[in-house]
């Protein structure tokens, strides 16, 4: 069912406007599909993280047009809340841009729930600095460390890179609960503290603004937001495991090379809303099918092709299908 | 010419009927004052359900947080699980800097409204300014959020050119400024409620306008000004969407109003949409703040209450 | 003897006047300042928002594409909030505030009752929202629905319309209720035929300005996770619904410089929705202020 | 309609015993009150009152300002239970039923026992409401009785010319004689047996002071009238008996003319020729 | 401090022509009201008026409510303003200079003028701060000299000894007779020229109202005096001229002594003999 008109890998999918297309292509193959199997009603519970939220916007947008008879709101609860939500047995599908805690599975266990992780895209998390900013041309992860954590010591950029100028980095970075400040947390700080003079913001947008005002201020957030700003920041290029200084883009990103700082998004599905309820059935088949190029179309990156075809694999597997 | 076929008066018509409706009226007439008492119950009941809600999920945060820490601890980093700190002086004191800081500009600014409305304006003036002011109240807060983030940040930046992007200055102000037609109504109220003779008493002694409003008007309606004022920071402390969206988010203990800061407001919505899982101690921390909100502006309502009780039993 | 020395007084005069005339200014320049803020902030907003405004704007649901995006989901989900949260914070409002004012003893519990309902009123609207989410949205297994955002809406402005209502029936003047008692009238056929008609326009106004207020809350529906996608209108009152803050403040957070503006295209609709609830209290304020 | 108010009033009160008393010499008392006493809270505002009030008959209430005038008069028709901490003991016998009983209906008093206020205090309604809002309370539902009792009503209170022809607009427009008229038509929409009038005129110019005044005379044939007054001309004027009141105690109470002109009490002299007050 | 009130108010005003006119047979008139109409929007509440008032005098006003009395003495020192409505003709002399002319500065006026309202209206400020208020206005700040004027003026009003151990007490507690000496006192405190009182006794108990009247017999050495009332026993007890006003219109002006014995006008005689109002 719909395996063959899953798209290309994007792996020459810079060019958003052509995912479009795709996507609307897609978007009529899979109607084709379901026309067949009768039409479907019902609703679908989603919630979950607020950087998933925008993938998901879109699956469902497009998700309605299909099967105009099913409802498929999303709520942002974020990934935390997104659980509590899912353990309580009242959302079907959970989004998260993590993956899921010890404790949130033991609390899946002792409600009895069974479910099924998919990764739907990848995305990078750019760090940035001001457009006048001529002097950073690549980081390390130890570099960042020592900007970044309490006791990383380095104030100044000369204190990062000796020769680099002796003015007092301004640091700002999204909320300490979410997704992303989370992925930094564990990958960049390694969970030690973090600088306490860094400005804080829950608004990725407010963010990119701080940078933009400021020569001396550095920043990091969701790839999307890099993208769309493009003009106004300088993007610094990451040293990955391999010794290369990497930029984000579709490709380092999708391959990987784009490491450490690329992490993959989830959907959390419940296994028995999967197989007991057809409209949950099409909405996650929709999404995995379609999830590549929405994903692109909002600012993330799809996941390899073949992520896709085994995670439809497995939701047909459970399905009964 | 004869009103009705019966010759019956109008008294003896209103006997008879009073005899006959008169067990659906008693029972009206019973009825209504406990149908009513019920409405009021609803009130109190709300209150218990706050109470409830928030003491349930409170009392596990502190069976694994020391109340000592809540209140001692100078640092609020609930999101580090290798070592979260839960003090809430950090977000107590950026609570308060927003307050503060609403209140310098919402004093001033409420007062002399209230007394330009009450002591000069004309009726007419009044009538037409008094709704304006309050659209200003009602403006939803997140309007007011982004108001402060792109507009009065930058502004305030090219005064003080080195004010970060997130700060207390700017919420503050902007609260301030959406309590101005609280402070102003209120106290506006209190000082039309002194009676004109003790204005036409002092005029009679050759007194300015400016002089029966500050000696005379404004003396004799302290209490009721000054309530005016208590509720204002009452709200001003439970303003959540200005200072989530142009505070900033670092937990700081700090009183320099240019730093970035968090209220307990912020950190709630915040902790909310976050990314906390349930029953996590985050997840309970979201209730010990809301449980500090709710006393502190209880606190806060009561002396309020206290202060015009007092003053209404002054004429 | 004279104490008072005239030509003092007399030299005095002037400063005195003039002292006066500056304050009246400053008091009015303190006044202005409220409304060019005001003036300022609908000037940014329309600017920004109003070349987003059109037809599709409100028969649209939200899309990833800005240009498709519009308020449909919103717009519904406010007017279905607002279908539970005005009958039911008005007739709890009107009914506790008859209680107090008609029937309630001069007693303890009448006062607790008071005191509570003043400190209600003072309680964060974030607040309201952690006891919606714990008492309607869980324990009452209502989910996110129009229902548990309605109801919690409504018991954060019932203090307000409480004491609106309060403040209108006391202005009934005794003398009016003396008269009908005196013609023989019970209690509740003064509430029903004097005290209320009269109150009315009073209680309007106030439960108008505290709709108005309710319409506007972020806080409270965040807090019980209202929906922030939806692309169906709601069924019935047990449906999802998103609510113009919630999309307003979505918007905001994405990426495209696009969003932003239409968030401002959101945010006029909102003032105006909160200019013409204010301007019918205002018009029952002022056509019914004269009657005594 | 082409009723005029003369052979209307005298058919007003079709009880048997009124019929009777209008004809009899001897008058019946419509109110015997009895070693009356009230309190607020603790200080008290009437003393062992003792007070007959005779039908048809206008029984004016002076004294100075803060006497107890006002209290007695409201005690007449239980208006004065609306305070709540009032206390009394003694009885006030109304047709021979003790109203301070428990199981005394109060409606049932005030529906035949009228009230006048000293500010005149019309309903925010129109003329037309204002005046049927009795009867419709008491269930009369019948628009065509209705049309009939207001216009019966606005004519004993001789004010049905001057506003037949805006019956719909707001009392509230009228001038003050004119709403104390209106007042009184809503009293005698209800046909009450008594009409209890605290200051009625107080409030109004000396043209609407006298209109009213010529109207208690007429209404006197139907009704028994209590009326307070500050002013001892008027009392004089208008009212068969004259009660003076002073500090809570009744000192004195006797024909207008026989107070007046040779009163029992030094202290009724000293108020009356204006040497207190 | 021992000063005593007879000497004292002897030498109260030290303006060289009044205590000459203490002294000379003839007085002076301090008010000169010529031709003055008053209009409350389009109803003309006062009718060409023509008014003298004497210095040292009391003159009383009289007449029925709603003639125009209260708008009368409020025009005197220009309170009438306040009411947005109200526009003036004609003019009104204080002392040869008219105030009704634009260059008028009314705080000079009523610094000169004082008054004392129907309702006893003190500040809800302590006794001292009552009746010192006047003086610091005007910029005395010598906490010395507020002392002994606070102390003249309360013994001028005849209630120091009532008040003298609890100066600092709120002036809310007192009686309204007190209440209304103490505003005697803070108009006296500022040394005025005339005092207008309206209706001064109408809010107080008999005895309270005798202490008034003697106070105003007492003042009248001092200063000039208007006084309105309804009572006419009063008008004839204590004032020296009577004015007899009637729907805005000036009807008689004449010693009390003629007037009440023997009016010169028909409507003045039926006022006095209680034929109406
Ligand atoms: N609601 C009340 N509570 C307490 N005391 C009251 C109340 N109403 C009246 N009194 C007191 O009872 C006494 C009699 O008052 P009442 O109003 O009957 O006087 P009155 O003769 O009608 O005076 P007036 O001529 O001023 O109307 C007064 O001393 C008054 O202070
Ligand atoms: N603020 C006002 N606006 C309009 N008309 C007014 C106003 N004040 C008084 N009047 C009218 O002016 C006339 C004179 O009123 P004024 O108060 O001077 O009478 P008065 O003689 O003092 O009566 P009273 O003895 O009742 O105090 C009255 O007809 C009154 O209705
Ligand atoms: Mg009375
Ligand atoms: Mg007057
Ligand atoms: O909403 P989050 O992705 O930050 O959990």
């Amino acid at each position: 069912n719909g395996d063959g008109s899953g798209g290309t890998p994007n792996a020459d999918g810079a060019n958003t406007e052509d995912a479009t297309d795709d996507g609307g292509s897609e978007g009529e193959d899979s109607a084709a599909g379901d026309d067949a199997e009768g039409t479907v009603s019902g609703s679908v519970g989603i919630d979950g993280s607020s950087t998933v939220f925008p993938i998901m916007e879109a699956v469902s947008e497009e998700f309605q047009k299909e099967f105009p008879e099913v409802q498929a709101p999303i709520g942002v609860s974020g990934t935390g809340g997104g659980f509590e939500k899912f353990i309580a047995g009242e959302t079907d599908i959970s989004n998260a841009s993590r993956p899921i805690s010890e404790e949130e599975v033991a609390a899946l266990e002792e409600a009895g729930i069974e479910y099924t992780e998919f990764e739907i895209a990848y995305d990078g998390i750019s760090v940035v600095v001001n457009s006048e900013n001529d002097w950073v041309d690549q980081l390390t992860v130890e570099e960042l460390q020592s900007m970044w954590l309490e006791e990383g010591g380095a104030t100044t950029w000369a204190d990062v890179r000796e020769g680099w100028p002796a003015e007092p980095i301004q640091f700002y970075s999204p909320g300490t609960d979410s997704g992303t400040f989370d992925y930094w947390n564990e990958v960049i700080l390694e969970e030690q503290q973090i600088r306490k003079d860094v400005v804080l913001s829950e608004n990725d947008n407010t963010l990119v603004q701080g940078v933009v005002g400021n020569k001396n201020a550095v920043s990091y957030f969701g790839y999307a937001y890099y993208l769309e700003n493009q003009d106004t920041l300088n993007i610094v290029p990451i040293v990955n495991e391999a010794g290369e200084a990497v930029e984000p883009n579709e490709d380092t990103i999708a391959s990987g090379d784009y490491n450490p700082l690329s992490r993959p998004m989830f959907i959390y599905v419940n296994n028995a809303s999967l197989a007991e309820k057809p409209q949950v059935y099409e909405y996650v088949m929709f999404a995995l099918e379609n999830a590549g190029t929405l994903s692109e179309e909002v600012g993330y990156v799809g996941s390899p092709q073949e992520v896709y075809d085994e995670a439809i694999s497995t939701a047909n597997e459970i399905a009964g299908q | 010419m004869n009103r009705t076929n019966q010759n019956e008066s109008i008294a003896e018509i209103i006997e008879r009927k009073k005899s006959k409706s008169n067990w659906l009226g008693n029972f009206i007439e019973k009825a209504i004052p406990v149908v009513l008492w019920l409405a009021a119950v609803i009130s109190i009941l709300t209150t218990v359900g706050i109470i409830f809600t928030l003491l349930k999920e409170t009392s596990s945060f502190f069976s694994e947080v020391s109340i000592l820490q809540f209140i001692t601890d100078l640092n609020w980093y609930p999101f580090f699980e290798a070592d979260p700190e839960f003090g809430i002086l950090p977000l107590l004191s950026g609570t308060l800097l927003v307050a503060v800081i609403a209140m310098f500009v919402a004093i001033p600014f409420g007062l002399a409204t209230a007394i330009y409305l009450s002591e000069y304006a004309s009726e007419s003036v009044r009538r037409s300014i008094k709704p304006i002011l309050e659209v200003l109240a009602g403006i939803p807060t997140i309007v007011y959020g982004y108001f402060a983030l792109t507009f009065v940040t930058p502004l305030l930046q090219t005064i003080i050119p080195d004010l970060p992007f997130f700060n207390a200055l700017s919420p503050g102000i902007v609260v301030g400024i959406m309590i101005i037609p609280m402070v102003a109504s209120l106290s506006e109220d209190a000082m039309s409620a002194v009676p004109n003779a003790m204005r036409e008493g002092a005029l009679a002694l050759g007194s300015t306008r400016l002089e029966v409003a500050l000696k005379v008007v404004l003396p004799a309606a302290l209490s009721g000004v000054i309530a005016s004022f208590v509720l204002a920071i009452s709200r001003a402390i439970g303003e959540t969407m200005i200072v989530t969206i142009a505070g900033g988010s670092s937990p700081t203990l700090t009183f320099d109003p240019t730093d970035s800061i968090q209220t307990m407001t912020a950190f709630i919505v915040q902790a909310s949409l976050g990314d906390a899982s349930y029953g996590s101690i985050i997840y309970f921390s979201i209730y010990a703040v809301g449980i500090t909100l709710f006393i502190f502006t209880l606190i806060i309502n009561m002396i309020a209450q206290y202060i015009s009780k007092r003053f209404r039993e002054s004429y | 003897m004279s104490l008072i020395n005239k030509t003092d007084v007399e030299q005095r005069m002037h400063g005195r006047q003039r002292k006066n005339n500056v304050s009246k200014y400053l008091f009015l320049a303190a006044t202005m300042f409220g409304l060019v803020v005001l003036a300022v902030l609908f000037y940014r907003v329309i600017s920004q928002g109003a070349p987003h405004i059109s037809w599709n704007f409100f028969t649209e649901f939200a899309s990833r594409n800005p240009e498709d995006a519009g308020m449909k989901a919103p717009l519904y989900g406010t007017f279905w909030l607002m279908l539970i949260t005005a009958p039911v914070s008005v007739i709890l409002g009107v009914s506790t505030a008859l209680y107090l004012e008609m029937y309630a003893k001069k007693n303890r519990f009448t006062s607790f009752i008071q005191t509570n309902i003043s400190n209600l009123a003072g309680v964060p609207s974030i607040v309201f929202g952690l006891l919606g989410l714990t008492i309607f949205v869980r324990l009452m297994e209502m989910n996110q629905s129009i229902m548990a955002g309605g109801l919690t809406l409504a018991l954060l402005i019932l203090p307000v319309i409480i004491v609106a209502s309060q403040e209108s029936i006391r202005a009934v003047p005794s003398d009016v209720q003396e008269a009908s008692y005196g013609l023989g009238a019970t209690k509740w056929q003064t509430i029903r035929r004097v005290v209320l008609p009269a109150a009315i326009p009073g209680i309007l106004t106030g439960s108008i300005l505290a709709l108005s207020r309710a319409i506007g809350e972020t806080a409270p529906l965040i807090m019980i996770g209202a929906f922030t996608f939806i692309a169906f209108v709601p069924e019935n009152v047990w449906s999802g619904f998103t609510a113009m803050p919630i999309q307003i403040y979505n918007w905001t957070a994405r990426p495209q410089e696009e969003f932003q503006q239409i968030a401002a295209g959101g945010i006029i609709i909102l003032l105006a929705m909160l200019l013409i609830m204010n301007s019918i209290a205002v018009l029952i304020r002022n056509k019914f202020s004269k009657r005594y | 309609m082409s009723i005029d108010l003369k052979p209307k009033t005298t058919n007003t009160n079709t009880n048997v015993e009124q019929v009777e008393n209008n004809q009899s010499a001897s008058k019946r008392n419509v109110y015997e009150v009895e070693n009356f006493n009230l309190w607020y809270g603790s200080d008290q505002a009437l003393k062992n009152v003792d007070f007959n009030i005779v039908e048809n008959e206008v029984t004016a209430i002076i004294g100075p300002s803060g006497c107890g005038k006002s209290t007695f008069i409201k005690s007449l028709n239980r208006m004065i239970e609306l305070i709540p901490i009032v206390r009394v003991s003694g009885s006030i016998k109304y047709r021979g039923e003790n109203t301070l009983d428990k199981k005394y209906e109060v409606e049932r008093l005030r529906t035949k026992v009228g009230m006048v206020f000293q500010k005149p205090n019309p309903f925010p309604k129109s003329i037309y409401e204002n005046v049927a809002y009795g009867p419709r309370i008491h269930g009369i539902k019948n628009k065509k009785m209705l049309d009939e009792i207001v216009e019966k009503s606005l004519r004993g209170a001789a004010i049905w010319d001057e506003v037949k022809d805006r019956l719909k607009e707001n009392a509230f427009g009228l001038s003050g004689g004119q709403q104390q008229r209106i007042c009184i038509a809503r009293c005698l929409a209800i046909e009450p047996d008594v009409i209890l009038m605290d200051e009625p005129t107080s409030a109004l110019d000396p043209i609407s002071t006298l209109k009213v005044e010529e109207l208690v005379q007429e209404l006197k044939k139907s009704y028994s009238i209590v009326i307070v007054t500050h002013n001892m001309q008027q009392a004089a004027r208008i009212s068969d008996k004259t009660a003076f009141f002073l500090n809570g105690e009744l000192i004195e109470l006797d024909n207008t003319n026989q107070l007046f002109s040779n009163p029992a009490d030094k202290r009724t002299e000293d108020y009356i020729t204006g040497r207190f007050g």
